[in-house]
C-alpha cells in the first residue's frame, strides 16, 4: 500500500481503487503528434483535440471535479480529487489541456457566479469541450495587478468593452475568458469588475487574438483586443465593485492554496525528450566531457550541482512539511513560498546546466549536436516567464514580508 | 523503506518541542542568558564554562538527555524528529549545556553494540559526555584523530572538544593496533587534562583534552562503522540548532525591523531590508524541510539518511552565516554593541557553522553519493 | 615594469573609442540590428549569418582590423587599451562582424614570428580571421584539438569556430609529428567545409569546421608559446565586449525602471530593482578596471598579463550572466517577448559567457599562479 | 623613478624630495607600546601620546595640511598634500591620530567657519595637538542623518544644548567635536544646523562621555550625552539651518570626494600581528591543513578566494581608473562606490578567512592555537562596523542608484 493511500477513508480507498481500476483500462494510448512541455504551451489542432479527447474521458469516469457539487457537473464527493490526482499521475497519463479553466476559473465561478451560470459553464469546463484563458494582465499593469485600465461601461442590460490585455496563453484555442476590468475610474481597488466573456464567439466582432513571441522564439501566448465587444450583465461575477476580491480567489487556487483542489494529471512523457530537472542536470553532468574526465568530477561545477540538487529535494519536502499542522508556524508561511521557490529553482537548475554544457550551452534545438536537444537554454530563458508571471519574484517577496513576517507595505 | 507523509512528527513529539519552549523561556530568557555568559566582554578574555548547572539537572530528571537511548538499553527511544524538534528549540534559546554532546555520545554509542551497554547506562543515569574525535587541523574526518590506545589506555590530544568543561564523560575515536575504536573515558580520570579554548561563542565552552595514558573503555574496534552509522543523526540535530537559532535572529530583527524607523517608515517598508529577511525566512523553512527529512530517514529509511543529513547540514550551514550577517547588519548601529542579544546568536552561529563540516564539505560528500555512484 | 598610472588610455585611445561608438550607432542602431538578425524567431530555426558586410567593408577601410598588427608588420601597433575601448563599444553594439575573431587570430600570429608575416600580411590587407582551436566538447584547452596536420595538409573537425560563416581565414591548432602546430588556411580552399551550428545567440554565427586534407601554411611549430602568448589579450578583449553589452543593457533596463510604474511609482523606486541594478553597475565597474589593468599589463608588464586576463575574464563572465539575468527580470513580462530588444543582448551575453573559459575556469588558473607557487 | 613620481610639476618634485628627505631623519621609531589596528581604535594615553608626537612633527615639517592657505596654518602649496601622503606611505610611517580632525573636521570648519575661528582651531587641529570626534549619530538617527533630534536653544549669544549622540570615536579623547544638531523641528533639513564644540573642557559641565562595547568586545567609541550644554554662537558653522548643506561638506570628503586631500600617513606595522587582506587570506589558505592537504588545495575554497582576490584587485583597479577622466562616464560614479566597495570587500575577505579557518576559526584573540592570532574572527565582526557605519550599505546602494542612475528616491 503506498504511503498516501495509508489514510484514506473507506469511501476514499473506494474511490482510488477505481480509478486505479479505471485507468488500467482507460489511460489514453500514445499521442500520434509530439506534445509540448505544458498546457500553456499547446499549439496545434492536433494536439488540442488529442488532450481534449482524454479530459473528456476522465471527466465522464468521474475523474474531474470529484469535489464539487453534482448540480453544477461535479462527482459530489468531498476530498477525492486528491485521490482521482495522486493515482492519474502514478498512472502517467497525459496533462489535461484545460488548465486555466480547472485550476483557476472553476473556482472562482464556483464561488462568484450566478447559479444559471455555474450550471451552464462548469460541465464544459470539467469536460474540456470548453477551453478557458486568463484576462488580467495588460501592458501598464503588470505586478501591480489593481491598476489595469480595460474599462466596461454600461449600457441598459450591457456593457460595452474595450481594452488591451497580454500574456493571455490559451487565448487561440479558447472559448470563454475570465476576465478583470474596471467598471469605475475613481477609485483603484473598488473600481475593479470581474466577468466571465465568450471570446470564441466574438472574434471578428469585438474581439482580436493576436499571438505574442515569447524571448525563446515560441509562441503559445496571446494578445487579446477589445474593441466595443458587448456581453450580458449576467457574465458578470459577484457585485459590481468587487472585482478584486473575486481576482483574490483565483489567485488563492491559482497557488494551490485555495479550498477547492485542482485536477491534475500527467507524467505522460511529453514531446520534449529531456527534462529539466535536477535529475537532468545530474545526467548532463556525467554525461559532458570537461577536460581529461567527465563534468560531473569539476569540484566547483558539483558544489554548484549540489547546492541546486539540495535546493530541489528542500522544495519537496517543504511540500511534504506544509501538510503536517504540527511543524508549521504561520498557516500561510509555506504556501505563500511555493510559487517563488518554484519559479526560482528552476532558473536556477537551468543556469547551472548552461554552465556544466559550457561551450555547447551555446546549441539550440535545430542544431545535432545540442546537448538534450538544447532544452536546456530554452528552460533557462522559459524560466524567467515563470519569475515574471503571475507576480514576479519582487512582489511574491513583498507579500511573504507582508503577511507572513507583518513587515510594512513597500509600495 | 518508504517514509511517512508527516515525517512520523505526532503529538507526542509536539508536546516534547513545547514543553521545551516553555522550558527555556521560563528559565533563561534571553536577557538573563547575556546576564549568564556575556558578563565579560573583554576581547583577550580566556576561556570560561558560563552555564546554569542546575538547569542541566533539571533537564536530565525532565529525561532529556536519555530520549535517544534505544528502550533496548533501558532509555526512551523517541524517534530523531521527535528530538529534534526539542533541539530546534534548544538553538531558539541559544542554551547553553552539554546537551547536543550527550545525544552524540548516544548515538555513536548506540551504533557500537553491547560493548557499549555500560556506558549508555552511564547516560541513561545522568552523566553528561562529549565527542572527542577531532585533530589540531579541525579534520572533520574522525580517523585523523590523534589519539592512540595501547594497553588499555589512551594518549594524545583530542581538539575542538565541545562543551568539554560541562561534561563527565568523553567519547573518543583513537588509533589502536587494530585500526580505529572507540573509548568512553571519565572526564575526572587521572591523566586527563582539559584545556579550554577562548572562543568567540560565549553560549559553549570548548576545549583541546589531552590524554597522558589514561584508562579508557574501548567500546568498539570498528569507529568508523559506529560512527558513520551515527553521523547522519550528529549532523542532523546541529542542523536543528542552527535553524533554532535561525528562527531567533529573524523573530527578533523583523521586530526591530517593524518598530525602527528611519526617513519616516519602519525599516520594514524597504525592500533592501524586507527580501533579505524573507530569503533567510525561506532558509530557515529549507533547512526545516530537510532536517526533518533527514530525521525521518535516521528513524525509518537508514539507507538514505547519510545523503538527507548531508543536505540538512549543508543548507544549515549557510543559512548560519547569512542569518546571522543579516541579523547584525540590519540592527544597524545597536547591533554592532555587545549591549544587543543579537551577538550572541551570531558568534554561536559562526560557530556552528564549522562544527561537523561546512556546507562545502557537506555538498562535496553528497556528490560522491550522487555524482560518482552508477546512475 | 610598472605600468602608467593612466593605463596608457590617452586621447588617441579615446578618439578611438568616440568613433566607433559613433559609427555603431550611427549604422546599426538596435532597432535596425533588431531588424538584421531577429527576423526569424522560430525555436527551430536552422543556422543564420546575418550581418552587414558592407559595414564590415567599413570598419576595414578604417584600419580596424589592422589595429593590433605591430607595426613592424606594417600594422598600426596600437596598445591593447586603445583597442579594448573600440571592443567595449562592439559589445555595447551587439555589432555582428568578425572583428574580435580577426583581432584574436592577429594577437596569435604576432605571437608566431617571422613565419607569420604573410598571415599578418593577409589580415592587413583587410581579411577576416577567426581562430579554430578547440574540440567537440569545448575543451577551452587548445592542445585539445582534434586536427592533425601531416604532410603539409589538415584534416580534422575544429568545433565552436565564431562568426566562421564571415571570415576569409582560418588559424587552426593541430598535432604534428613534432608537437603543436598552428596553420593558417583560407575558408575558401578545398576540402574545407563549415558546418553553421543552430545557436541561440542572434548576433554571432558559429560553425563546426572540417577539414578534409586541406593545404595550410604552418605559421608555428610552437602552438602553445604563441597562445599563451595570445590569450591574456584574446581574454581582455572578450571581458571589454562584455562590459560594453552589460552596459548597453545597464541603461536600458535603468531607462526602463525609471519609466514604467507600478504601484503608483516608478520601478526605479523599489530597492528590489534599485539595489540589484547599482549591483550590475558595480560589477560592470569592477570588469573594466579589470580589463583596463589587464589590457596595460599586455601592453607594458607582460609577465602579469596571464594573472590579470584571468581576473578581468573570471569576472565578466559571471557579470555577463548577472547582468543578463537582471535586464529581463526587470523589464518584466516585455522583457520576456521576442518584440524587446533586451533578448539580442541576453542571448550574446550567455554566449560569451562560456567562450573562452568561463568565470571558475579563469579562477581556477589563477589559483595556480597565486596558490600554487612559491610566496 | 616611481610612476607617481612621473608627473611631477618641478615645484612638486622638489617638495618631494624635501619629503623623503625629511622622512629618512626624521620618521619615528618603533613605538614604545603596542599600536592599534587604525587611530579610531586608540585606548591607551601612552599609545596617544606617540603618535601625537608624530604628527606633531609631521606637521611642523610641513607634512600636514600643505595645501591648506598658511592664514590657518597650512602649507599654501597648492596640490602637494597627495605628494606627501605618498611619500609618508612610502616610509611606512605610523598613522596619523587626528583622523577626524584631518579627514572630516578641518575642511568642514575651512570652508564653513568664520575667519576668526579657523586660524584658531585649525593650526592645533594639524599639529595633533587638538583631538577631534564628529557628533552626527544618535539612537534614532542612523542611516536617516537628518533626523537627528539634539537640540541647541538660543539663549542670548549662547545656545544650550541638550541630546545624545553614539559612535563617537575618539570622543574620549577629543578637545573639539564636529556636531550636526537641531535648531528649529518643524523642517528636517532646513532645521539642522552646525557647530564646533568643545567638549573636553565641558566634561562634567554639561558633557558626558560614556564608551560603547562593540560586538567583537572592544571599547573605542561612545556615546556623548549633552545636558544644558552652553556654547557660544562663534561655535556655528554657516549659517543657521544650513546644517546640512555643512554635514554634506563633511561626508563628501569623508568620503574622499572632496576637493581639499586629507593627510594620510601609515605602512608602519600596527600592534595587530596580521593584517586581513587577501594576501593574509592567501597565507592563511597555504598554511591551514585541509585532509591530507593544505586548504589552498581544496578547489572549492580556492575558487572562493579567488573571488575575494580578483574583488579585491578591482577595488584597487577602480581607484586608480577613477584618476583617468578617459576612462569614466560619470564624475560621482566611482567615487560613490568606494565605501560600499571596500566595506564590503572587508567584509568578504574575512568571511572566506573563516571558511578557510574551519573549527579554528572559533578561537579568538587570547587562544595561542588561534589562526593568525584571532584577527580573523575580530575582523569579520569589525567588518560589519564598516557595513553599517557613515552610511549603511543599503544607504549606499540607494545614493548610487539615484545620483549616478537617475532612479527615483526609496523613501
Amino acid at each position: 500500500m503506498s504511503a498516501s493511500a495509508r489514510k484514506d477513508t473507506p469511501e476514499q480507498a473506494e474511490f482510488r481503487q477505481y480509478c486505479r481500476q479505471w485507468l488500467a483500462q482507460h489511460k489514453p494510448g500514445e499521442p500520434p503528434v509530439r506534445l509540448p512541455q505544458s498546457p500553456l504551451e499547446i499549439m496545434t489542432e492536433p494536439q488540442l483535440h488529442y488532450l481534449q479527447a482524454w479530459q473528456k474521458s476522465a471527466y465522464e469516469a468521474g475523474l474531474i471535479g470529484c469535489d464539487y457539487p453534482q448540480e453544477v457537473g461535479g462527482g459530489g464527493r468531498g476530498d477525492c480529487q486528491r485521490i482521482a490526482n495522486q493515482e492519474m499521475i502514478a498512472a502517467r497519463t497525459p496533462f489535461l489541456p484545460n488548465v486555466i479553466g480547472l485550476g483557476m476559473a472553476a473556482p472562482t465561478v464556483f464561488y462568484h457566479g450566478q447559479e444559471e451560470l455555474k450550471r451552464r459553464l462548469l460541465p464544459r469546463l470539467f469536460s474540456g469541450e470548453d477551453i478557458w484563458c486568463q484576462g488580467f494582465s495588460e501592458p501598464g499593469a503588470g505586478s501591480d495587478l489593481a491598476s489595469v485600465q480595460t474599462f466596461a461601461e454600461r449600457r441598459g442590460d450591457k456593457w460595452v468593452i474595450n481594452g488591451h490585455k497580454v500574456w493571455t496563453s490559451l487565448a487561440h484555442f479558447a472559448e470563454w475568458m475570465i476576465l478583470l476590468l474596471r467598471t469605475d475610474r475613481s477609485h483603484k481597488y473598488d473600481g475593479l469588475s470581474y466577468f466571465v466573456v465568450p471570446i470564441r464567439a466574438a472574434l471578428g466582432k469585438g474581439v482580436t487574438v493576436r499571438p505574442l513571441i515569447k524571448i525563446t522564439g515560441e509562441t503559445g501566448f496571446n494578445e487579446v483586443i477589445f474593441e466595443d465587444l458587448e456581453v450580458d450583465d449576467s457574465y458578470r461575477l459577484d457585485e459590481l465593485g468587487k472585482g478584486w476580491q473575486v481576482a483574490m480567489t483565483t489567485l488563492l487556487h491559482e497557488r494551490s492554496a485555495g479550498e477547492l483542489q485542482t485536477p491534475r494529471a500527467g507524467g505522460m512523457k511529453s514531446g520534449a525528450t529531456h527534462d529539466t530537472n535536477s535529475r537532468s542536470l545530474i545526467e548532463l553532468a556525467r554525461t559532458t566531457r570537461r577536460g581529461e574526465g567527465r563534468a560531473a568530477d569539476d569540484p566547483v561545477l558539483r558544489d554548484r550541482i549540489m547546492r541546486a540538487v539540495i535546493r530541489e529535494k528542500a522544495f519537496e519536502q517543504t511540500l511534504r512539511r506544509s501538510r503536517n499542522q504540527a511543524l508549521l508556524d504561520h498557516p500561510m508561511r509555506l504556501p505563500l513560498q511555493n510559487k517563488l521557490l518554484a519559479s526560482e529553482l528552476a532558473q536556477e537548475v537551468a543556469d547551472t546546466a548552461l554552465a556544466v554544457a559550457g561551450a555547447a550551452g551555446s546549441l539550440y534545438l535545430a542544431d545535432d549536436n545540442a546537448p538534450a536537444g538544447g532544452q536546456w537554454p530554452m528552460a533557462y530563458m522559459n524560466s524567467f516567464g515563470m519569475t515574471i508571471a503571475a507576480g514576479t519574484s519582487e512582489v511574491q517577496r513583498n507579500i511573504l514580508g507582508e503577511r507572513v513576517l507583518g513587515m510594512s507595505k513597500s509600495k | 523503506m518508504a517514509q511517512p507523509n508527516d515525517f512520523g512528527f505526532g503529538e507526542e513529539a509536539a508536546m516534547l518541542k513545547d514543553a521545551a519552549r516553555k522550558f527555556f523561556a521560563d528559565n533563561l530568557p534571553v536577557a538573563a542568558l547575556h546576564q549568564l555568559v556575556a558578563d565579560n566582554h573583554d576581547p583577550d578574555r580566556g576561556p570560561a564554562v558560563a552555564w546554569r548547572e542546575d538547569l542541566w539537572r533539571q533537564m536530565v530528571e525532565l529525561g532529556w538527555t536519555a530520549l535517544a537511548i534505544p528502550e533496548a538499553a533501558g532509555g526512551l527511544g523517541m524517534p530523531l524528529v521527535a528530538v529534534a524538534g526539542l533541539v530546534e528549540e534548544l538553538g531558539r534559546a541559544a542554551f547553553p549545556c552539554p546537551l547536543l554532546g550527550t545525544l552524540n555520545a548516544t548515538f555513536v554509542l548506540a551504533a557500537c553494540g553491547d560493548r557499549a551497554a555500560a556506558a549508555l547506562d552511564d547516560i541513561g543515569a545522568g552523566r553528561a559526555a562529549t565527542l572527542a574525535l577531532t585533530n589540531r587541523d579541525g579534520d572533520w574526518n574522525p580517523a585523523a584523530t590523534e589519539l592512540r590506545a595501547s594497553g588499555g589506555t589512551l594518549s594524545g590530544t583530542a581538539w575542538f572538544v565541545q562543551d568539554a568543561g560541562k561534561v563527565d564523560r568523553l567519547l573518543a575515536a583513537a588509533h589502536t593496533e587494530g585500526g580505529l575504536g572507540l573509548f568512553w573515558v571519565d572526564a575526572g580520570a587521572a591523566g586527563v587534562r582539559v584545556h579550554g579554548d577562548a572562543i568567540v561563542d560565549l553560549t559553549r565552552d570548548q576545549a583541546h583534552v589531552s590524554f597522558d595514558n589514561v584508562e579508557a573503555v574501548e567500546v568498539s574496534a570498528n569507529a568508523l562503522a559506529a560512527l558513520n552509522t551515527a553521523f547522519p543523526a550528529i549532523w542532523t540535530l546541529l542542523a536543528a540548532d542552527i535553524a533554532g537559532a535561525a528562527e531567533w535572529q529573524l523573530q527578533t530583527t523583523v521586530e526591530y525591523a517593524n518598530t525602527r524607523k528611519q526617513f519616516d517608515r519602519p525599516l520594514g517598508f524597504f525592500q533592501a531590508v524586507k527580501h533579505p529577511l524573507v530569503d533567510v525566512m525561506i532558509g530557515i523553512d529549507e533547512v526545516r524541510s530537510l532536517l526533518y527529512n533527514a530525521a525521518c530517514a535516521c528513524d525509518t529509511e537508514p539507507e538514505k539518511a547519510g545523503q538527507y543529513a548531508h543536505m540538512a547540514l549543508a543548507a544549515a550551514s549557510d543559512l548560519a552565516g547569512f542569518a546571522s550577517s543579516r541579523s547584525v547588519q540590519y540592527h544597524g548601529g545597536i547591533g554592532f554593541t555587545w549591549e544587543c542579544f543579537v551577538h550572541l546568536y551570531f558568534k554561536r552561529q559562526k560557530h556552528s557553522q564549522a562544527l561537523w563540516g561546512d556546507g562545502a564539505w557537506h555538498r562535496a560528500r553528497l556528490a560522491e553519493i550522487l555524482l560518482d555512484t552508477a546512475a
